[in-house]
């Protein structure tokens, strides 16, 4: 059961967020620009790392903010909190 | 006003509503608030003009303390009335007040902040206010919440978004009593209202 | 390799020299320098993969490189649940086929896995459920797969001790069941595999973490290992939940994502449930061990992670659901709860192929699906890496439907807004 | 009355006559004042209150308690508490039983029943004890070896395996019992309340800090409760009562006894077990009036379990230790008990578990069970003890106590089946390998055993810590911890009671410190302690054979594990200790290896010749002990699962008799039927019927539209109900189309968007020109994700230049909402917008049919309806018969409609209004099927049902809706080639060749690409759908070739407006192929020839919609 701190409403149980996946993907700005490979890219893979990894949070049931955390996903830990952006 | 008579209550068929309210056990008592006046406000915090407006409008500023609400007495010339004031995010807060009043209140409001960024929703009849106390409210909240509210922790004058069971709320404490207040969307009410009578019924 | 044939018979020569004469399953040797072929990861997928490698394409230099104690991984973690009732025609074939070398398996190892056909119900609660299963059972048939759809009643009738009641909170409306399908033993899978893979000459290399991938230019050369480097022209990876971290060593991206799977038994009932009872509405999947413990299922953590343990509400939704489809089973105690690592692909189906990498076969992303897709998942993915090419079942599971679109989209056709 | 299972020999001893032989005249903490009266396998017993099971048991002289699992052997009581392998029972009746419960875990009651769960016929005869004879045939992981051939025959071995398998019987009643959870937070959570977890609490306590401290047992106190040691100058009893009461003193305690901490999550999340109903009764004040009353609805009264999640800054592991078995032949005759299980008996219960005691211990803590026996008035044969030196100080009492104790000795053999009659001795080597010297038998009925003590390292190891081995204690002891936590006392290696006491004491303070609080220090209680000689450590006897040829010793009592069976598994290869485990079952019964597994990791080490601690122990995993389902599900089950959502016309809807459908959380009127009405016959649904009889099933059910939900109106199983269609849905149909009828519309997700930027946020969401719209104008919007497929769909109205009103669907409400914020805030944050939801702000009231217009004008307003000043899709607000209110001009069933926006707590009464006014036009309610059908026929998509996630709006023919020159969520991907195919499944309109077939939603379409324009046959193995041919192993299954299928039905009814059946559907390249024919392939193999059309079947032109 992990324990999140949302940056606006304070540390709270798991159970009042939602989890966005890895973060840092910025979506193209022109993608008709782009190879089917380059949005495949994009649009599915994933870094999917055993260690350190930036991922989006909601505090869905909270104050429905977005924000973005780095977690061990080994041992669940987390290590920053910051807003997004 | 055609309103009262033609309004019905969330929870008007809810078992043990007595109008009133209901109670779960003696150590709890869950009472069912009747209609009331609900505005979600939206704008940006950082911005001192659109803070002095709402100070301004209503005569109270909006709490900008996360987890905090704020409840003062209205300005004469807009109407009779209490007004509380809830923060729900750091851009977003929620204001409650007697019934009616809430559209003098969004009048005076839109009037005010025209031609500033910001969003002003009614939502009158979207929610429901459940009142929790007795001695019992905090074992109570505390089969279905994942909060801390322990006196220390949780004090009158706080306020969170959090869940019951399987519902969203907005919990303040408006009472060292204790008295809880539970706002909770109006299509969970039942739910949530059978939920508390079935926790309290163990205290 | 000196195989020892199991049957009753051993079991009473045996007995008589008071077990004392049993022979080793499989060997422990240690690593050789070269292989042609390398197998990342000693769960049944790999296994068998080595398996058929050795059997159907007579490539018997084979290594399975297992970094802990094989099976160790989702195959010692699962619910056990095989069939091949799938809704697009890809999977449903690949699955299929599975589920054929299924039937045969225990008599092709000379090791009983024990799988037992006790049919598998999916649950419907809404009109659209049941439209998905009229869809899928129908796909079924047509693809020569037995499915039926059944009612309440039918349902009632054979499980005695469900609930459908229509005043449940989401009723039972109707499931499709496929009687072919069942469960099998986990950890006979591993090891009857193990053996027979051994007795073709296949080294099972166990406490061998691979901490590396050599390439020259774009072609696998072979692996850094915890116990020395290997090399191999072929090197096929079928590492579960751990397919992305190995794609990295590769320098490679994979459409995944690694999320804790729960589960958890009950203590041992004398028999009370015969079959296999899945709901994707209220999220629990129900059967009864060999032994009488309740073994359930439930769903996977939002979030991904390499703990091999989830979150505790998890399991309190899943006691929910089986609590509504059960009420009888509420009193009835949880004895152990464990997690495993699920690799998640976009479109809840595997990827079985090549890698822009020559030489380097990847076998990932089945999900909540792998057990029960063992057998077939060695034997196409074996096909694979021998011929260097995919075998027509799991052609359309390369990486390239993720570029073209062509995705097999499995929770595409249950996970719907209404 | 003697205990038929109790052996003869104790025939006349002092028991005689008596109730309870083994009751000794005075002492235990029991309550002699409350005799209860009990029932072990049908026999009237008695006990007392504060008895466990298992201490009454053993007071009425009851030896054999159950069977093992494998060979069927009788067993006794060996501990006193959650360790207990063997004495696994079945207690209480119906809907109470509870299987697999442990005696000496189950506090006695009044009236209790209870039953042994293994042994057939009975416990005292069990014929399966064949399987102790045939053992060697039996042995580790037989059955992976054999039950091949034939494979056909699988079945049957397994339907035996299985009789034989299991313990206790699962309840076939629905749980009548009610348990809940409670949320907790706290600064120290102390698990264990013996010595070191009471001094721990106290320490904590006193300085302020919030404390739980929770205890498996009844009472706090651990070892305290039968130990002889003197704490500060008290007796351990008066001693823990002066604590216990200093601890009730503290303010911001909370004290749970009968409470098991049984899983340590992350982020110090630990969960305990409290049984609420074992407490000794304690009546709760005023309880409320009955929960409503519901399907097996829960008893009143007190909740028999509570569930509690504590989140703790600090955890202080206070866990005690496990006393070891030692391994010896037949070391599992009933009347072999662990040493500390002994005392524990004499001290707390009151009860001498036997007549001749015999102590065999590897050190000196086993002693006190001597003097405790010699104590209670029983004869103790002697001291065994396999250490040349013995026992240190304490021998000095045993042996003034007239004891023998043996020292060098170890035990060789047990005599007796159903007791313990005698023990072989035999003299040992100093290191206790090899026997040296000849063997006496010394006669008893109780073998009181120490092989040392196993700290409980499990919530440690669960929270991630590392586990280290001691050599001199001969244990695995908690090494770095894995989380905010602390082990202390017997459960980190400090077995001495003073040690407990100071260790439990320090660590106190130090939590209370690093909660924030000023440490209040107190003096340590002073203990008086003898010196004791080290353990040596002793894991199995030597014997004059090898384990093969003696008899069994076992490892793991409940799965009857053996030395032998762990020696086979490494002679087969399996070396790894997880291998090991799963190969011989070791540490797989109910007490999950806390008496076994140690001993088998020792066996083990012995084979490899290693030392234990580089076999490495195994993973302890979550629960601690076994917690029921219903403790885990809390209250969350039957009416409160899950939310019921409800809208603000519910009432009127159930008065008005509607059917409901379930659509996701909500419930929504489905159709109305009237008194009377009837359900029109279809002509296929009978034939399908009668095929369902065919395949003796009922499959013909689902080939109707309203197969599926009736049942949320119909007991199961009432097919005959279902073979035709409701006669209420083609009359609410024909109002919509002919005058006038009104649905509740309020489910529809609303969200109101304003802001600066609402246009270009909208823009880059949807796929049509939002800036073109004029204010007061309505759209038809889709969104599509990423991946280019439709997502939801709804109404946008543009209700000001930056204010905008979107609706979705039902069940994309809260999802789409999500998936705006997500853009809004994660990838846009630049953009000034506001997102509002307003979906339980309104409830949405449809008036359908060519007289609704004429129905809003009869009512007072300012909102002029007419064609001119509202044109369709446009929005007005204004006030309707008194009503605030949006009206929005779009019809979702082609009629003129309109739909109606009023504050919810307002609904019922603009609701009756209309049904009032509208009743000249017979306004007709209607629900989901028929707003399905009314769409069906107009060919509207609905998602979800029309699509699945892998549809574009290409295939749906939506390219009208698609803006070039912008981009958009999703454009891209139709750009991949697979998106462009020609052959992508497009959304097409089917209909039936036989002009009455109403296909089954679902069902798959082929080609008719065989001479005569004929389907192919179904595959073979679909036809022998289950029967066992299929499933038949080496046989040739499902060779016929799978037929390609070209697409499915989406959507199927029967138009009563058009007077046949209609459907929708997705067909390869259906587009381009209208006029063809293909086949709908039913699921009983029979094929029905249907035509493809354009999916709009009525009024092509959409001019009734416009008038």
């Amino acid at each position: 059961m992990l324990l999140i701190k949302c940056p606006w409403c304070g540390t709270r149980d798991e159970s009042e967020f939602s989890y966005g996946g890895e973060a840092d993907i910025a979506r193209p700005a022109t993608p008709d620009t782009l190879t089917d490979a380059e949005w495949a890219d994009y649009l599915f893979m994933r870094k999917n790392p055993r260690g350190l990894h930036r991922e989006q949070w909601v505090h869905a049931h909270g104050c429905r903010r977005w924000f973005v955390l780095e977690r061990d996903t080994v041992t669940y830990r987390f290590s920053a909190t910051r807003e997004p952006g | 006003m055609s309103e009262v008579s033609q309004k019905r209550h969330a929870l008007a068929s809810f078992p043990g509503w007595q109008g009133a309210g209901a109670q779960a056990a003696p150590g709890v008592q869950l009472e069912i608030s009747p209609y009331l006046g609900y505005l979600n406000l939206r704008g940006d915090p950082g911005d001192e003009r659109f803070l002095q407006t709402i100070h301004a409008a209503l005569g109270q500023p909006l709490p900008l303390v996360a987890n905090t609400f704020t409840k003062a007495l209205i300005p004469q010339e807009i109407a009779q009335g209490h007004l509380s004031i809830f923060w729900l995010g750091p851009d977003e807060w929620l204001l409650v007040a007697e019934p009616g009043i809430e559209k003098a209140l969004a009048g005076r409001l839109r009037e005010n902040l025209a031609g500033q960024c910001h969003s002003l929703t009614d939502l009158t009849g979207a929610q429901v206010l459940l009142r929790l106390s007795g001695d019992h409210a905090r074992d109570a909240l505390a089969e279905g919440c994942t909060l801390d509210l322990h006196p220390k922790v949780f004090k009158t004058g706080q306020c969170a978004q959090t869940t019951l069971a399987k519902a969203s709320i907005l919990i303040a404490l408006t009472d060292d009593l204790p008295v809880f207040d539970v706002i909770v969307r109006r299509s969970f009410a039942g739910y949530a209202a059978l939920w508390l009578q079935h926790s309290g019924a163990d205290l | 390799m000196n195989k020892q044939k199991y049957s009753i018979f051993a079991l009473l020569r045996n007995a008589v020299s008071y077990n004392e004469n049993w022979r080793q399953a499989w060997r422990s040797p240690e690593p050789k320098k070269k292989y042609d072929v390398i197998i990342v990861g000693g769960g049944g997928h790999g296994l068998a993969t080595a398996y058929y490698l050795a059997r159907e394409h007579g490539i018997r230099n084979v290594a399975v490189l297992e970094k802990g104690w094989i099976g160790g991984g989702n195959t010692g973690r699962n619910t056990t649940i095989v069939r091949s009732n799938y809704l697009w025609t890809e999977a449903a074939l690949l699955y299929e086929k599975s589920l054929k070398l299924w039937e045969g398996l225990s008599q092709e190892l000379n090791y009983n896995v024990m799988f037992s056909q006790r049919g598998v119900y999916n649950l419907g609660h809404s009109l659209q459920d049941m439209r998905d299963i009229e869809r899928r059972v129908g796909a079924n048939r047509l693809n020569g797969i037995d499915a039926e759809v059944v009612t309440p009643g039918q349902i009632k009738a054979a499980i005695p001790i469900i609930n459908i009641s229509p005043k449940a909170r989401y009723p039972i409306s109707g499931a499709s069941l496929q009687r072919r399908g069942g469960v099998a033993r986990h950890d006979a899978v591993a090891w009857g595999f193990a053996r027979a893979a051994d007795a073709l000459g296949v080294d099972i290399i166990q406490q061998c973490e691979v901490t590396g991938l050599n390439r020259q230019a774009d072609r696998v050369t072979g692996v850094e290992t915890s116990r020395g480097r290997i090399t191999a022209d072929k090197i096929g990876v079928v590492v579960a939940g751990h397919a992305s971290v190995l794609a990295a060593m590769a320098g490679l991206r994979f459409p995944l994502e690694s999320h804790p799977l729960q589960a958890y038994v009950s203590e041992p009932l004398k028999p009370i449930l015969d079959t296999v009872v899945m709901s994707n509405g209220v999220h629990g999947y129900i059967s009864q061990s060999d032994k009488g413990e309740l073994v359930i299922g439930a769903g996977v953590d939002a979030y991904t992670g390499y703990g091999q343990r989830g979150s505790f509400h998890t399991i309190e939704h899943a006691m929910q659901a089986i609590i509504e489809l059960f009420p009888l089973f509420s009193r009835v105690r949880m004895l152990r709860q464990w997690g495993g690592i699920v690799d998640v692909s976009p479109d809840a189906c595997p990827i079985i192929g090549k890698t822009p990498v020559q030489g380097l076969y990847f076998n990932c992303g089945w999900g909540t699906g792998g057990f029960k897709a063992t057998p077939g998942s060695g034997w196409v993915f074996a096909h694979t890496i021998a011929r260097d090419n995919p075998h027509e079942l799991n052609a359309a599971f390369g990486l390239e439907r993720f570029t073209s679109g062509a995705l097999i989209d499995e929770h595409g056709a249950a996970a719907v807004a209404h | 009355m003697r205990a038929k299972a109790s052996s003869p020999d104790k025939g006349d001893s002092g028991g005689m006559g008596k109730q309870q032989p083994n009751r000794l005249p005075r002492g235990g903490r029991i309550d002699r004042s409350q005799p209860l009266t009990f029932h072990f396998n049908n026999r009237a017993c008695q006990g007392y209150a504060g008895d466990t099971l298992a201490s009454a048991l053993l007071a009425n002289g009851i030896d054999v308690i159950g069977r093992s699992f494998k060979y069927h052997r009788p067993r006794g009581i060996m501990g006193s508490g959650m360790e207990e392998p063997n004495a696994i029972i079945q207690v209480g009746v119906g809907a109470d039983t509870v299987p697999n419960l442990r005696a000496t875990e189950v506090a006695l009651y009044d009236g209790l029943t209870a039953s042994t769960v293994r042994g057939w016929p009975g416990l005292d005869f069990d014929l399966l004890a064949i399987n102790d004879f045939c053992h060697r045939l039996l042995s580790a992981g037989f059955y992976y070896k054999t039950f091949m051939r034939p494979g056909a025959l699988w079945k049957w071995y397994e339907r035996c395996l299985r009789k034989a398998s299991g313990l206790g019987v699962s309840p076939q009643l629905p749980d009548p019992d009610r348990y809940t959870h409670r949320n907790a937070h706290c600064d120290v959570l102390v698990v264990g309340a013996g010595p070191a977890g009471l001094m721990a609490a106290l320490a904590a306590a006193k300085s302020g800090a919030r404390v739980i401290i929770a205890d498996e047992q009844s009472e706090f106190g651990g070892s305290l409760l039968y130990s002889a040691a003197r704490v500060a100058g008290n007796s351990a009893d008066e001693w823990l009562g002066k604590a216990l009461t200093a601890l009730a003193d503290c303010p911001e305690v909370v004290l749970l006894p009968c409470s098991t901490v049984f899983g340590y999550y992350d982020y110090n999340f630990l969960t305990i077990l409290e049984r609420c109903r074992d407490r000794p009764a304690e009546p709760r004040q005023g309880l409320s009036p009955s929960p409503p009353e519901r399907e097996g609805s829960k008893r009143q009264g007190e909740i028999r379990q509570r569930l509690w999640r504590v989140r703790a800054k600090r955890v202080i592991l206070a866990t005690g230790a496990i006393e070891r078995p030692l391994v010896f032949p037949n070391n599992d005759r009933p009347g072999v008990m662990l040493a500390s299980a002994v005392s524990h008996y004499i001290h707390r219960y009151g009860v001498c578990p036997g007549r001749r005691g015999l102590i065999f211990a590897n050190n000196d803590s086993a002693c006190q069970a001597a003097l405790d026996l010699a104590a209670a008035g029983a004869a103790v044969a002697a001291v065994v003890d396999c250490r040349a030196a013995g026992p240190g100080a304490i021998a000095d009492a045993v042996e003034q106590a007239g004891i023998d104790v043996f020292r060098g000795h170890v035990i060789t053999g047990v005599t007796g089946r159903k007791r313990v009659r005698s023990v072989q001795v035999t003299p040992v080597s100093a290191d206790g390998k090899t026997l040296n010297g000849a063997s006496k038998t010394i006669a008893c009925d109780l073998v009181a055993m120490s092989g040392g003590w196993s700290p409980a390292v499990h919530l440690h190891s669960q929270a991630g810590g590392g586990i280290a081995w001691s050599e001199a204690h001969a244990c695995f002891i908690p090494d770095k911890p894995g989380q905010d936590n602390v082990s202390v006392g017997a459960g980190n290696g400090s077995f001495a009671l003073d040690a407990c006491l100071a260790e439990g004491q320090q660590v106190g303070l130090d939590a209370a410190r690093q909660c924030g609080f000023e440490p209040v220090p107190f003096s340590t209680p002073k203990t008086v302690s003898a010196t004791v000689n080290p353990l040596q450590p002793l894991w199995r006897t030597p014997a004059l054979q090898s384990p093969e040829r003696s008899p069994k010793q076992f490892l793991d009592y409940q799965n009857d594990t053996t030395v032998t069976d762990v020696r086979l598994a490494v002679r087969e290869g399996f070396q790894n200790v997880e291998h090991v485990k799963r190969y011989t079952a070791l540490g797989f019964g109910t007490d999950q290896g806390k008496l076994g597994n140690i001993n088998g990791m020792a066996a083990l080490a012995e084979c490899l010749d290693k030392p234990i601690a580089e076999v490495g122990t195994t993973t302890f995993r979550p629960p601690y002990t076994p917690v029921a389902f219903g403790a885990c599900a809390g209250m969350d089950v039957g009416q409160l699962y899950e939310p019921v959502r409800k809208t603000p016309l519910h009432d009127w809807h159930e008065a008005a008799g509607a059917e409901f459908e379930v659509v996701g959380q909500w419930l929504r009127p489905w159709y109305f039927p009237r008194a009377g009405e009837d359900r029109l016959p279809l002509p296929l649904t009978k034939k399908a019927g009668a095929r369902g009889a065919e395949t003796g099933g009922e499959g013909g059910d689902r080939r109707k539209p309203f197969a599926t939900l009736s049942l949320a109106a119909q007991a199961p199983g009432e097919a005959s109900a279902r073979e035709d269609l409701p006669e209420a849905v083609a009359r609410e149909c024909l109002a919509a189309r002919n005058s006038l009828a009104i649905m509740d519309a309020s489910t529809l997700g609303k969200i109101e968007v304003q802001g600066l930027d609402a246009v270009a946020f909208l823009e880059r969401i949807y796929t049509h020109n939002v800036a073109g719209m004029k204010i007061g104008r309505c759209a038809y919007g889709i969104m599509l994700g990423e991946d280019g497929m439709l997502m939801d769909d709804g109404v946008m109205a543009r209700l000001g230049e930056r204010h905008f009103y979107l609706t979705t669907t039902t069940g994309g409400a809260a999802g789409v909402l999500h998936w705006l914020e997500q853009w809004l805030q994660t990838e846009w944050p630049e953009l000034k917008v506001y997102l509002t939801s307003v979906t339980e702000r309104w409830a949405t009231i449809a008036l359908v049919g060519p007289n609704s217009r004429k129905l809003l004008q009869g009512l007072n307003g300012d909102i002029a309806f007419d064609q001119a000043d509202f044109p369709f899709m446009s929005v007005r607000s204004g006030v309707l018969a008194g009503f605030a209110v949006q009206v929005f001009r779009v019809s979702f069933s082609g009629e003129l409609a309109f739909e109606i926006n009023v504050e919810s707590d307002e609904a019922l009464a603009l609701w009756r209004k209309l049904m009032e006014a509208g009743g000249q036009y017979d306004i007709t309610p209607y629900g989901t099927e028929t707003m399905h059908v009314l769409r069906a026929e107009k060919g509207f998509v609905i998602v979800g049902q029309d699509t699945d996630g892998s549809v574009s709006p290409v295939d749906l023919g939506m390219n009208w809706l698609l803006t070039e020159d912008k981009d958009y969520l999703g454009k891209r991907s139709l750009a991949r080639p697979d998106c462009r195919r020609a052959d992508r499944k497009q959304w097409v309109g089917l209909l039936s060749e036989d002009g009455t077939t109403v296909l089954p939603e679902g069902t798959q379409l082929v080609e008719a690409n065989t001479p005569g324009g004929r389907p192919p046959r179904l595959p073979l193995a679909a036809l022998l759908e289950g029967s066992r041919l299929v499933g038949k192993p080496g046989r040739a299954r499902g060779r016929a070739r799978p037929i390609p299928m070209v697409g499915h039905v989406t959507s199927s009814y029967y138009s009563a407006c058009l007077g046949h059946p209609i459907a929708l559907a997705l067909v390869s390249a259906g587009r381009a192929r209208k006029g063809d024919h293909i086949h709908a392939a039913l699921s009983d193999g029979r094929y029905v020839k249907v035509k493809i059309v354009s999916p709009i079947f009525y009024d092509p032109k959409g001019e009734r919609q416009h008038v």
